[in-house]
């Protein structure tokens, strides 16, 4: 707070002229607890709120039918720029912004390209999860306490969604790239707030065979976590880095920087550099990435990460966001 | 199949899937035959949760989680009486209230307390128990030994609670309270005292339940993660026609299809028509199995004594 | 008429004791009670769109209240009205969006009555059948229904036939003609209000007025006088099963044509459970429903606004809402707080 | 003798009536007092209130001059007070030793099962009470279920026993042996109040009776000194009409045959063996027998809500076996069902809707499903003024009326109907006197206007004075059937017990 502080006091004046820059936020269903976009989405708006000195506000959807209510609310209200999170609310975007043509609106996950006044942020979370699969393939070459002889990983799934199968299916095409032979686990435990199920889930494919367990499941997750260190097995997190979860076992995190998003575009909107239409976060443009792997996955697995971080960055390698059955 | 069966993971799964639901079936037991029927014990189940996380972050014991989960659950459940019983208010209106109430009042906590990013990972959890002799036998070891504290001690209260329930005088009391509550009052008991008891087992037993889900398989608190385990009790109660042995058996039948859908899925079906596996076949078997269950004759009927 | 105005008095005292201990939580978290109060009726009730948005939350849960209402009348719990009301929507979006070229006089009520008959099938074919003859409890039939019929649209939806083509699980739009016009520009209030309405007073007058609510309710009283009175229990039973189901879908069906225009994939609706307490708080009485749904409506659309406008948090609302509904059930309150105002007034007389 | 119990100007007050009016009643110890009073006059809240269960507004109890302020019923069963209350106070899905020792159970934790059923062994032994502690109360028959009450009450070492009507449904043997069993616990000191509508009764058991009218105590007497007559006068408050009249013995055609019919229970017990009987228009057949020999399953099947095994049931000449029930009421059959709560009203009904139970489909009532309810309004009207249902307010639930008036709605029902057959089970239970009289008279109005009557009770009196033939059924046999006037008390009682009493009956 005391580095906000100073940053505030350093821009008084500009900060007296964001403040009248609004910026709304609405959820999904899922809330600002999800452990996964709503939280980030809000926690870019945070930092802009703090960096920028934009005036921000969120409000939670509680059903479907709220997404329209809520957006309109922020519009009448002339907010400058309004972010829904979530490709649920598509409908309720294109809705709205063709209401209010002079509101920008910024869309996550989803794919609106015909609206002047709306930005699509889309992420390639495909190629994250490639690089985490291709790490955690490397990973089961290796020989240490937490890994096993038998050549099998897992991933569970919340639902079985667009936004969660892209982060699979590059799970998948990087291990195979550096392990053929590995067998991949693939569940989903139809829900995004239940550790409990996610726990048993990872423990059963902990007992089939895997040893490093890939959760793509919101809360769901926590629960996988904590069956890979009770196992004493790998974990690897999702969207944000999950290490604090874990310590020793989280091994590396499949970053989604949704707050990076959030944030860059509220950063344009301020500097009326709002660009609509579809913006892709990626890879070659730090939008997706992952953590920084802890000391049990040695250099050269890294290296060999990176190696393959920039062929996809340059195109050579093209990572395919459909779930190989 | 046969690999499957013998995979001691999904019994013990059926295990750790089956005790947050039995927990909460057995609370649900006392308070309908005491006649209250308890729809509430997922909310109750949720806040115990949470208060068991906050409790054991703060006092750094596992242990002292569990027992403020179950003094809040506990408190909880004896407003709900309060309205219930002595206020006479519909019992089902006032369960869905106290959900509604459950599900607001603990995320608010969570992000008023710990933040948006969850509760502190360093929360201690109960312990895991190792039975000597048992452990070491393979497979039958793999399933018995080694869980949480909370399922051995939903054993215990099972056999304690069919104990209570059908061979001591006070369970005895809280039966006739739920079936004629007329007729027990005119046998000099204390209807409205009885019918509290009923509910505040249920909230001791909800909060047990919701601990374990909270500090017995986890060490942390998220939102909304009793997700329906209340009210799937509910169902595992009648299944097993309110007794404590019934309901454990319906919430075994019932974790034993969740653990299988997880085992079966890397099958080739789709994973949605697995997942309803455990619905499918808890309707079966209710149906297969001509399972008329006749509730306690006073269920849900609030009483006023005579004046 | 002291009956009548008992009846209205209690609620309306209830709900100030909620707001009251409502705002002390509030106080303690460091929220303008007032102000929170005032954007949560502002918000209901405020302006014309926010009445419209408040009247169109009430639509599911008038129809979905009046399905739970009937079963409720025929003393059987319909814990799975949710399944129904998902069931309704699928097909009703089915028909909605797979028939070309049918003028909406055909289509919508083709999809509506589709819908009514597969919550029908949905609520009485496994769940009636099962209780009718081999007793198996409706709570728990309807209930474990109810999440096949959750886990059924996720099917239909993730990656299955109902998905629409490209990536993301929804199923397609529906088609113009299957759409229920909205009457207030920019609000989600369609015609459906008018469905809903008249399913009021339909259910009321079923129940009330005619043979076969006369022998549900009988059968819902008395099962054992029912059969001896000659009528055909299980037959009741199914029936008012099916009717329970047949209103849960149709509400389904409104809301897609009227509001949603697809199926999203998502965890639950919340309707069917919420129609619950409708149903109970309206004494299972069809008019009553309307009131009861429209409170609730009222108070889901206001603690949106009031978590803009007044910067309380979405789930302060839920406590708030939770409160409000604890204590229009218990307004026996009332009564307790009046006869501990009266001894306190002897005390002080008899000092 | 010394006064046991003292009540003393008693005055309670519901919202709608002043049940008790300034009460004033005294119980010597060892004394047997039995209270009259017509339905509703405040009986049972006198004793509710001596037990502790209702608190009065005004005036004062004394058990052996000692001051009672009783919180509840714990504390009147500590005082020595046990009551069997008028509509059993029992849980039919608990055994016979549950139900007798709940409350003040032996051992605690556990619970001593054991020790409850020796001690309820005891106890039934001195008393003559024999009952199977580990019998569930739901699987025995009324009498055994009183017996059950009583045990509860001397398990407690009830020094006054209260009795609200406990003879309102017994057989004429278990109401002797309950005699006997109040005449030794006389001996032995105990004192008794009694309530009944049978003023035989009262005459036989009781040394004083004390009557009440309209909430108020209007005199006691001692009972050898008064007579029936006297006393149903000193209750109704008018002069009684005690006898039935009957005209003369006119039957018609067969209105109903039944032939061989063999009938089973839950249990495939045949309860129902080889029945045959036939009724004529213009006659009521009565059908005696103690509870549980038969008669309930025979009913049952004759109005097709049970299943026969074999045999024919003709009713005027046209087999009706097959038909459900509503087809059998449609053919102009009428019903009065034993149980009048369970089985033949809806208690949450209005009175006009429970006056239409049976012919809401009827054209009368409903046009294309639709009912018509200023015809049913009419008809509720109607009824109520004619059957003299109270209150008159027909929009009231069954719920909130006595038992007496209930009754009167069923009647109304299925009498206001013009059966050409009537089955009547028990019509009369557990209502007094002015409200036997009109029962009575209406059965017979109607068999003058030449109906058939199966008239089931377990009233000796009332199928000997009503019945025109009477037939005995035990066992699930009918053992004979006897002309109505020269049928004696003996004669029937014996055919009860089983006995065949000649020769006659084995040569059929
Ligand atoms: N709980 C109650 N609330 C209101 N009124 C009551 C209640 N109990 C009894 N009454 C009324 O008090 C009066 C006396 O009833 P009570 O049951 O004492 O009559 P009773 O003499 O026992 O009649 P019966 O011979 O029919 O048993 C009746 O008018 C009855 O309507
Ligand atoms: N809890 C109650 N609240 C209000 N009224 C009551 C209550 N209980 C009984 N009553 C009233 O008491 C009256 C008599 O009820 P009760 O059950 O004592 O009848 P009863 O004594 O069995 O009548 P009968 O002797 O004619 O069979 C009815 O009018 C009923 O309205
Ligand atoms: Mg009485
Ligand atoms: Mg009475």
């Amino acid at each position: 707070t005391k580095q906000q502080q100073s940053s505030q006091s350093n821009n008084t004046t500009q900060n007296a002229k964001n403040k009248d820059f609004k910026v709304g936020l609405v959820t999904d269903v899922g809330g600002i607890n999800d452990h996964s976009f709503n939280q980030l989405a809000y926690q870019g708006l945070e930092k802009a709120k703090s960096e920028l000195g934009v005036t921000a506000n969120f409000i939670q959807s509680k059903q479907q039918t709220d997404y329209v209510t809520n957006l309109t609310q922020f519009a009448q209200q002339k907010y400058n720029l309004v972010i829904a999170v979530g490709f649920l609310m598509k409908d309720a975007v294109e809705q709205v912004s063709k209401e209010f043509p002079d509101t920008k609106f910024l869309i996550i996950d989803s794919d609106i390209t015909d609206r002047p006044n709306v930005a699509s942020a889309t992420f390639k979370t495909e190629q994250c999860g490639y690089l985490v699969g291709v790490m955690a393939g490397l990973m089961e070459k290796e020989k240490n306490s937490k890994l096993n002889d038998q050549n099998v990983v897992g991933v569970v799934g919340g639902m079985q969604i667009p936004p969660v199968d892209s982060y699979i299916a590059g799970f998948q095409q990087g291990v195979k790239a550096v392990n053929p032979d590995t067998k991949v686990l693939v569940s989903y435990t139809g829900n995004f707030n239940d550790p409990a199920s996610g726990k048993q889930m990872a423990l059963t494919q902990i007992s089939q065979g895997a040893d490093i367990v890939f959760h793509v499941a919101g809360q769901t997750g926590d629960g996988v976590i904590n069956a890979a260190k009770e196992k004493n097995v790998y974990a690897i997190g999702v969207d944000a880095d999950q290490n604090y979860m874990a310590p020793d076992t989280v091994m590396t995190s499949a970053l989604k920087k949704v707050d990076v998003a959030t944030f860059e575009t509220i950063k344009n909107a301020l500097n009326n550099n709002f660009k609509s239409g579809l913006v892709y976060f990626d890879l070659a443009n730090d939008g997706v990435g992952y953590a920084k792997p802890i000391k049990d996955v040695p250099q050269s697995i890294i290296d060999k990460v990176n190696e393959y971080a920039n062929k996809i960055k340059d195109g050579t390698i093209k990572v395919s966001d459909q779930v190989q059955k | 199949m046969k690999e499957i069966l013998l995979n001691p993971q999904l019994w013990s799964a059926t295990l750790a899937m089956a005790t947050p639901l039995a927990l909460p079936a057995l609370g649900g037991t006392f308070s309908e035959r005491s006649g209250v029927v308890n729809i509430a014990m997922e909310g109750i189940m949720l806040i115990a949760a949470f208060f068991a996380v906050l409790f054991a972050h703060l006092t750094g014991s596992a242990w002292l989680g569990l027992l403020g989960a179950v003094i809040v659950g506990m408190i909880v459940a004896v407003i709900f009486a309060w309205a219930a019983v002595t206020l006479t208010a519909d019992q089902v209106i006032l369960g869905m209230a106290i959900n509604i109430f459950a599900s607001g009042f603990t995320a608010y906590l969570l992000n008023t307390i710990f933040g948006f990013s969850g509760t502190p990972t360093d929360t201690p959890m109960l312990p895991n128990i190792d039975i000597p002799i048992i452990k070491n036998i393979p497979f039958i070891g793999q399933i018995l030994s080694g869980n949480s504290v909370i399922v051995y001690l939903m054993i215990i209260l099972i056999f304690a609670s069919d104990y209570f329930l059908f061979h001591t005088n006070l369970g005895l009391r809280i039966r006739a309270v739920g079936e004629n509550p007329e007729a027990a009052e005119t046998a000099g008991i204390n209807v409205i005292k009885l019918r509290y008891l009923g509910v505040a087992l249920s909230g001791l037993f909800s909060a047990i339940g919701g601990a374990y889900l909270s500090i017995g398989l986890l060490n942390s608190f998220s939102t909304d993660m009793s997700s329906g385990r209340g009210y799937i009790a509910l169902a595992a109660m009648i299944f097993g026609k309110w007794t404590p042995f019934g309901s454990f058996g319906a919430a075994l039948l019932f974790g034993f299809a969740t653990a299988l859908s997880m085992q079966l899925q890397n099958s080739a079906l789709s994973k949605n028509i697995i997942m309803m596996l455990p619905y499918i076949l808890t309707v079966l078997a209710l149906v297969g199995v001509g399972g008329k269950s006749v509730p306690p004759a006073a269920d849900g009927v609030p009483y006023t004594p005579k004046k | 008429m002291s009956k009548v105005l008992k009846s209205i008095y209690m609620p309306i005292l209830a709900v100030v004791i909620a707001i009251i201990i409502g705002s002390i939580i509030m106080l303690a978290t460091g929220f303008n009670p007032v102000a929170a109060y005032a954007s949560l009726f502002i918000g209901a009730f405020g302006t014309l769109p926010n009445i419209a948005n408040t009247l169109a939350n009430a639509v599911p849960l008038i129809i979905t209240g009046l399905g739970v209402a009937i079963a409720f009348n025929a003393g059987l719990f319909n814990i799975g009205a949710e399944g129904q009301y998902w069931i309704g929507a699928i097909v009703g979006t089915w028909i909605g969006y797979s028939f070309k070229g049918l003028p909406w006089y055909i289509h919508i009520p083709l999809a509506l009555i589709a819908a009514m008959i597969a919550g029908g099938l949905w609520g009485g074919i496994i769940p009636g059948f099962a209780k009718a003859y081999t007793g198996a409890h409706e709570v728990i039939t309807t209930m474990m229904m109810s999440y096949v019929a959750i886990y059924f649209s996720h099917y239909l939806l993730e990656f299955g036939p109902m998905m629409e083509k490209g990536s993301v699980p929804q199923s397609p739009l529906i088609r113009d003609s299957a759409v229920i016009p909205t009457i207030v520009p920019n609000t989600q209030l369609s015609y459906g209000i008018v469905i809903a309405l008249v399913a009021a007073l339909f259910v009321y007058w079923l129940m009330y007025k005619t043979v076969w609510g006369y022998e549900m309710r009988a059968v819902g009283f008395n099962q054992r006088a029912s059969k001896y009175a000659g009528m055909n229990v299980p037959f009741n039973i199914v029936l008012s099963l099916s009717l329970s189901g047949i209103f849960a879908g149709l509400a389904g069906a409104v809301q897609i044509l009227g509001v949603q225009h697809r199926l999203y994939d998502s965890f639950t609706s919340g309707y069917g459970y919420t129609a619950i307490v409708v149903a109970l708080l309206a004494k299972n009485n069809p008019i009553g429903v309307v009131f009861s749904a429209l409170l609730f409506a009222a108070l889901g659309t206001g603690s949106q606004y009031m978590q803009l406008n007044a910067q309380v948090p979405g789930q302060l609302t839920d406590v708030i809402t939770g409160l409000i509904i604890f204590f229009v059930a218990a307004d026996k309150i009332i009564e307790l707080f009046k006869t501990m105002f009266k001894k306190q007034k002897k005390e002080e007389l008899a000092s | 003798m010394s006064a046991l119990l003292e009540v003393k100007n008693i005055t309670k007050i519901f919202p709608k009536v002043r049940a008790n009016d300034g009460v004033n009643l005294t119980v010597e110890e060892g004394e047997i007092h039995a209270i009259l009073g017509e339905n509703g006059a405040g009986k049972s809240t006198l004793m509710n209130i001596i037990y502790g269960l209702y608190k009065p507004d005004s005036g004062e109890l004394k058990l052996s001059g000692e001051t009672l302020n009783l919180s509840g019923p714990h504390e009147a069963i500590e005082k020595g007070i046990g009551m069997v209350h008028q509509h059993f106070m029992l849980i039919p899905v608990l055994t016979v030793a549950e139900n007798i020792v709940l409350g003040a159970e032996p051992g605690g934790i556990p619970y001593n099962k054991k020790k409850a059923n020796e001690l309820i062994r005891e106890i039934s032994k001195n008393y003559h009470l024999e009952i199977d502690p580990d019998a569930k109360v739901k699987d025995l028959s009324v009498g055994l279920q009183q017996r059950v009450e009583i045990l509860k009450a001397f398990y407690r070492h009830a020094k006054l026993l209260i009795l609200d009507e406990p003879t309102a449904m017994l057989t004429p043997q278990e109401t002797e042996e309950l005699f006997g069993i109040m005449r030794r616990l006389k001996e032995q000191g105990i004192s008794i109040i009694f309530i009944s509508h049978k003023l035989d009764e009262v005459k036989e058991i009781s040394d004083k009776v004390t009557v009440m009218r309209r909430g108020k105590t209007v005199g006691t007497l001692n009972t050898k000194d008064t007579n029936e007559q006297e006393l149903a006068n000193l209750m109704v408050g008018r002069e009684v009409v005690l006898r039935v009249d009957k005209s003369e013995y006119k039957p018609g055609d067969v209105v109903l045959s039944v032939k061989d019919l063999t009938v089973l229970d839950e249990q495939n017990i045949e309860k129902v063996k080889n029945v045959s009987f036939e009724i004529r228009s213009g006659e009521i057949f009565g059908l005696a027998g103690i509870d549980g020999n038969g008669q309930t399953e025979l009913i049952e099947a004759l109005m097709g809500l049970r299943q026969i095994k074999s045999g024919v049931i003709k009713y005027q000449n046209s087999d009706i076996e097959k038909l459900p029930t509503r087809e059998r009421y449609k053919l102009g059959i009428s019903y009065i069902p034993q149980d009048r709560q369970q089985e033949g009203l809806i208690m949450k009904f209005s009175i006009a809707d429970n006056l239409i139970l049976k012919e809401y489909k009827d054209s009368r009532y409903s046009k294309n499903g639709v009912i018509q309810y200023k015809k049913v309004f009419e008809n509720a009207s109607k009824k109520v003024e004619e059957y003299d249902i109270r209150p008159t307010d027909y929009t009231l639930l069954a719920g909130n009326l006595s038992g007496g008036n209930q009754q009167k709605i069923i009647l109304a029902r299925e009498v206001g109907s013009n059966p050409k057959l009537l089955i009547a089970v028990q019509p009369t239970r557990g209502m007094d006197v002015g409200a036997i009289e009109y029962i009575h008279k209406k059965l017979l109005e109607l068999r003058d206007g030449g109906s058939a009557i199966l008239l089931v009770s377990l009233e000796l009196e009332e199928i000997m004075s009503l019945s025109d033939r009477i037939g005995v059924i035990h066992n699930g046999v009918i053992m004979d059937i006897l002309d109505g006037k020269s049928a004696t008390r003996e004669k029937i009682g014996l055919l009860m017990a089983g006995s065949q009493i000649d020769s006659k009956e084995v040569e059929v």
